[in-house]
């Protein structure tokens, strides 16, 4: 006789609406705090390196000065976030970000900036040498 | 000519061999339109479909619905590329492997061939129609088993061997549930059985042949037999809670772990098609057979079966699978004796009310 | 054996409506090795749903169409993907979800750990999303992305 | 120094000290590894010996204690100590293939974590060097499939019903389980290697992947060891912040716990799909409060990240008010259904004494009987104070264990708004870093095992620090890897196929926390 509750809750589910979120035409309500990916305030940047050099990913690289992201190393955990000094190096989330192709220039980019724009979106990406291992 | 004409062979000789132009035409389409291939296929692929979307409604959520209008067209797309998919055969298996899951397809269209969807549509019906019926329910296991054993996997022959302990839970089982029927229709024929409901032979009046006249649905006067035959269908089409020899987290898919591509698409097809029969069986023995007011006979055939395979689909889909040692204690300790009462009961009854 | 096609028949028409096929039904094979695998088991649940489109999983490699790399490479694990791999009928597509099949993400420089899946399966990957683990609304866009290119006949030409 | 006692030993008395220890109540083998000391170390400098470690727990009084045993570098050797617990196995197996210790008198020395033909070197050794790897790809997969490999049934790896890459290779005669052989390993990811080679700070990323389902028990334990070692006192609104955020992964832990895994063991989809459903509530929470679904990077030493953000008690009333009624169907549809009790009741039965002796914690150990969660053993903060309440069942089996779960839930739920309740002012994080120094931040030198109750059991982390910015050792002793030799022990034992799936998923190991 156990079994009848739970066909009866299968029943009265077969008749409520999905829970589902359908996604690429209606959108979820997505915490401020979720991150994928990075933004720069290249006003205030000191040009340290201590976001590089504490990535434990090597997903940071110093081009030009400024830190540059390559995102097929990247995990996303925010720990070049807490180690700016001066908070200029920010990580917000922005939906369409995810559908980049496995080209490894597209997925090697400047940070964007502060407003989620991309910072010089003519200029050709040029990959520097990744070594393996951690420093 | 309603036929391609690559069946004009076909025609020919069935004409000179029935020696009736009209019988032979109209045998032809019963084999290859309806309710032979043609219809087969449509209602296999609205199965397919509809079996997805009440899963997914009783998981709270929508199923197939962005390929085609409400994803009618998801089924189409997943067959046909099942079919433009490679195929491959493993190194070390049998040169049957092809062959068994076409046997198994062909067993099913046997089974299709037996079930009145009306007294005029129904392409074979002899005085032992139903005893032929389960003949073809106990070979179905067989080329389970064959089809594991032929593609030389370990889980496939896992999987056969499982058909084998399914079938011995259910094959005494399903033979004995449909004693009562027999006996209260004194028919093994199942057009006799659908006669001896109290349906009229006729196109004309359905409606007041449904209810009126000498007899009844079967299904009202043995509710117990209509569940018992409800669960040995399900056993005999190995849905869950009945899913031995395709339980996926013990023997992957069991016997058609192997196969993929095409054949895995008629695999597939058969497991449907068999569903939607069994679901057929249970209208023919139980509920009146073709007999629905207002619309055309076979038409009510359709809708009846499709309500009992939605009764079936619902429980596939609300019940945990059964491990092997319980499913055989049900199945003898539990549902056999049941099913011995109900027999017991109907004589019984039949004796003393003078039924017969 | 080749078979012509009938006249009349353009094979344009054949292609696309195969490439419609091909990308409305991608099986992806049921098999989990990483941190990814719960989100992708989120994406196929109630709340996103990725059978919508007709993505459904597949257990035994010889029915699925989609290998879908979710986590770190171990050199344990490579002939048993390459193996699995070799398994899946043609045609078939890879999909790379997550830094680590990628990069090694946060396990590169580890003795164990194969950072680029691309060393061991020897084929471009579909589509990348890159996070660790991405929201299932990534991977559900990984899965439409792979349709559209399909569609377009950029990857997977019979 | 250290915050736990240490015994030396040398292999000869070492099996006579671990009986007479187990006599006076250290009866729980926590694990077995090695410490390998070359000249330059800055632990000890000069020191070239590698210590074979037992840690051990005392369950009634919550003493730790450890057996080092001084080794020389070059063909260390050691007894096994398996007839004292038979837990033992596979902790040495590790420490054999990682350190090249020799074992003697061990029934089954092959590789466990690495591959099966992965050569004499060995990775944990402080001089070694990954050039050196050469691996026979043609090895057995197990001592089972040695000489005749098509006679071995496999249950691994890719199959569906061993819940991600584990399993076994089995010896059938006919749904007969006639021996059984684990093979794990394939998402060895080598944490505790990589644990050396990252500062302290980085290694928050790599503890919380220990766990694929719960990760944050694991970057707790990582902060407060590291805490132990500076000398830090969090703030006590941190604290409240980290049972929040441990008890919220703990919640989806046990509900996709519920869901795919003992679920979908019975393709039991309406309960896989509404539990996984009703985790997204869960997740929203934590995506919410930390901003990840399954990794968070939340907890760091000193505290934690953020604070609960605006609107966060609200709506966590809500989500877990609504998880809360849900919870009775769920014991309806799991847990009273006649089929899936029937499958659980009387599955894998483990007694408490069997348990103990193997080393397996959690709601599996609370399943027998045993009233240990280590939330409350160790006196992990503010449990204690909001009243946490440890849940057990008494039969021992896959029905008890599923029980366990739930009754954890309940509780976890309850702790979770009696904290956002009672949530003290003031920071939410000690002020630790200099941010211009973290990089180079370094911590003194000293040793700590700190231990938690992860979502599947005792979880601990043995932590040896040089006073550079990087650990000299990491040690994680992960819970499914005791647990998922219990599940081996009662294969052996005698089973059947068809209770495999369910018997793994009952004792909910998960390979990332097994092979580290």
């Amino acid at each position: 006789m156990g079994l009848i509750k739970p066909l009866l809750y299968t029943l009265k589910e077969l008749f409520k609406r999905p829970v589902t979120v359908k996604y690429p035409y209606e959108h979820r309500d997505i915490s401020p705090r979720v991150r994928n990916i990075h933004t720069l305030n290249r006003d205030t940047c000191q040009h340290c390196g201590i976001c590089a050099r504490m990535c434990p990913n090597n997903v940071l690289k110093m081009v030009d000065g400024y830190p540059t992201a390559d995102y097929r190393y990247c995990s996303f955990c925010g720990i070049c976030v807490d180690a700016c000094p001066t908070g200029s190096i920010q990580m917000i989330h922005v939906q369409e970000h995810a559908l980049v192709r496995a080209n490894d220039k597209e997925l090697y980019m400047e940070l964007l900036n502060p407003d989620g724009t991309p910072y010089n979106p003519d200029a050709p990406a040029d990959v520097p040498e990744q070594e393996g291992g951690v420093f | 000519m309603i036929f391609p004409h690559s069946l004009g062979a076909w025609t020919h000789v069935l004409r000179i061999w029935i020696g009736d132009n009209m019988l032979a035409d109209s045998l032809l389409f019963k084999l290859f339109v309806f309710p032979g291939t043609v219809f087969s296929f449509i209602i296999v692929l609205f199965l397919f479909w509809w079996w997805r979307k009440i899963g997914a409604s009783i998981q709270s959520r929508y199923g197939p619905k962005h390929v085609g209008p409400s994803g009618t067209l998801q089924t189409i797309a997943d067959v046909l590329k099942l079919i433009t998919k490679e195929s491959i055969v493993p190194e070390m298996a049998s040169k049957w492997f092809w062959f068994m899951p076409v046997f198994s397809f062909v067993l099913s269209f046997l089974f299709l061939s037996l079930i009145p969807f009306s007294d005029h549509w129904v392409i074979i019906d002899f005085d032992a129609s139903l005893i032929m019926l389960f003949a073809v329910m106990a070979i179905e296991p067989l080329f389970i088993f064959l089809v594991g054993w032929a593609s030389y996997n370990k889980y496939g022959v896992a999987g056969g061997e499982r058909a084998g302990i399914q079938m011995l839970g259910y094959e005494v089982f399903l033979a004995l549930t449909f004693v009562p029927v027999i006996m209260m229709s004194h028919s093994w024929s199942l057009v006799g059985i659908v006669y001896a409901q109290g349906v009229s032979p006729t196109w004309a009046s359905p409606v007041l042949h449904t209810f009126t006249n000498r007899g009844v649905w079967f299904g009202f006067v043995q509710p117990l037999a209509l569940v018992l035959s409800i669960i040995a269908v399900m056993m005999a089409v190995e849905k869950k809670p009945f899913n031995i020899p395709h339980a996926e987290p013990e023997v992957l898919y069991g016997s058609s772990t192997e196969y993929g591509g095409p054949f895995y698409a008629l695999q597939m097809l058969s497991q449907f098609l068999m569903g939607f029969l069994g679901a057929g069986l249970i209208t023919t023995l139980y509920l009146g057979g073709w007999a629905l007011p207002f619309v055309p006979p076979a038409v009510g055939f359709v809708l009846k079966t499709l309500v009992v395979g939605t009764i079936i689909i619902w429980l596939e889909h609300s019940l945990p699978a059964m491990r092997i040692p319980h499913f055989l204690d049900v199945a003898w300790r539990k549902l056999v004796p049941l099913a011995f009462l109900n027999i017991f009961i109907t004589l019984i009854i039949m004796e003393v009310l003078g039924w017969a | 054996m080749t078979r012509e096609i009938p006249e009349g028949v353009n094979p344009k028409d054949i292609e696309s409506v195969l490439s419609w096929v091909k990308g409305s039904s991608l099986w992806n094979l049921h098999f989990c090795f990483g941190c990814c695998s719960t989100e992708i088991m989120a994406a196929m649940m109630p709340r996103f749903d990725i059978e919508r489109f007709g993505f459904a999983p597949a257990d035994t490699p010889r029915q699925a169409d989609v290998l879908v790399a979710n986590g770190p490479i171990s050199r344990k694990i490579v002939p048993r993907i390459q193996r699995l791999w070799a398994q899946m009928p043609d045609p078939k597509y890879l999909i790379v979800i997550g830094a680590c099949p990628m990069s090694g993400g946060p396990y590169q420089g580890s003795y164990n750990i194969v950072t680029d899946i691309r060393d061991v399966l020897n084929v471009e990957p579909a589509a990348f999303i890159p996070g660790c683990p991405p929201n299932p609304e990534g991977i559900l866009e990984a899965f439409i992305m792979l349709k559209n290119r399909i569609k377009e006949g950029s990857y997977g030409k019979l | 120094m250290a915050n736990f006692e240490k015994i030396a030993a040398t292999p000869e008395t070492l099996v006579d000290t671990a009986r007479s220890l187990k006599a006076s109540g250290f009866t729980f083998l926590e694990f077995m590894s090695a410490v390998d000391y070359i000249p330059k170390n800055k632990v000890e400098p000069g020191a070239n010996r590698m210590d074979a470690v037992y840690m051990l727990w005392n369950p009634a009084t919550n003493e730790q204690k450890m057996i080092v045993v001084p080794l020389p570098r070059d063909n260390p050797s050691v007894p096994t100590v398996m007839p004292v617990w038979e837990g033992a196995n596979w902790h040495e197996r590790e420490a054999h293939e990682l350190f090249g210790i020799d074992i003697k008198g061990h029934p089954n020395l092959r590789h466990l974590l690495l591959a099966e033909g992965w050569n004499d070197t060995y990775p944990l050794r402080k001089d070694f060097n990954v050039d050196d790897v050469e691996i026979d790809w043609s090895a057995p997969t197990s001592k089972l499939a040695e000489g005749n490999p098509e006679r071995v049934y496999h249950f691994a790896v890719q199959h569906p019903g061993a819940h991600g890459p584990q399993g076994f290779d089995l010896l059938l005669d006919g749904n007969t389980i006639v021996d059984a052989e684990a093979r794990i390993g394939y998402v060895h990811r080598t944490l505790e290697k990589l644990g050396e080679q990252r500062n302290y700070y980085q290694n928050i990323l790599n503890m919380e992947r220990g766990c694929i389902m719960c990760g944050m028990p694991y970057i707790d334990v990582w902060a407060r060891a590291v805490e132990e070692l500076l000398g830090v006192e969090v703030p006590e609104k941190a604290k409240y912040l980290r049972l929040i955020a441990v008890e919220l992964n703990r919640l989806s832990s046990h509900l996709l716990w519920m869901g795919p895994q003992q679920g979908g063991d019975f393709a039991y989809m309406p309960v896989a799909m509404w539990a996984i459903g009703d985790r997204e509530k869960v997740l929203d929470l934590l995506e919410a409060l930390t901003g990840g679904r399954i990794t968070f990077a939340y907890i760091r030493p000193g505290g934690v990240r953020w604070d609960i953000p605006e609107g966060f008690r609200e709506m966590a009333q809500k989500n877990l008010r609504y998880l809360e009624s849900r919870l009775p169907m769920y014991e309806e549809m799991m847990f009273k259904e006649p089929i899936v009790k029937e499958r659980l009741t009387g599955l894998g039965k483990l007694t408490p004494e069997e348990a103990i002796d193997i080393g397996v914690s959690g709601p599996s150990l609370r399943a027998t009987g045993v009233a240990h969660d280590t939330r409350k053993d160790a006196h992990i903060p503010v449990y204690e104070d909001l009243g946490f309440q440890i849940v057990t069942q008494t039969g021992g089996d896959g029905w008890a264990r599923g029980m366990v779960r739930l009754g954890e839930m309940k509780e976890s739920i309850r702790l979770i708004l009696d904290a956002l309740d009672r949530l003290p002012p003031g920071n939410s994080e000690a002020d630790l870093f200099n941010r211009r120094a973290m990089p180079w931040m370094k911590v003194p030198t000293g040793e700590v095992y700190a231990v938690t109750e992860s979502c599947r059991g005792r979880l601990g982390i043995h932590l040896i620090s040089d006073g550079t910015s990087k650990p000299y050792r990491t040690k994680i002793r992960g819970p499914s890897f005791s647990n998922m030799y219990a599940v081996e022990h009662i294969l052996k034992k005698g089973s059947y196929l068809y209770d495999i799936p369910a018997l793994i998923g009952s004792m909910d190991t998960c390979p990332a926390d097994m092979d580290r």
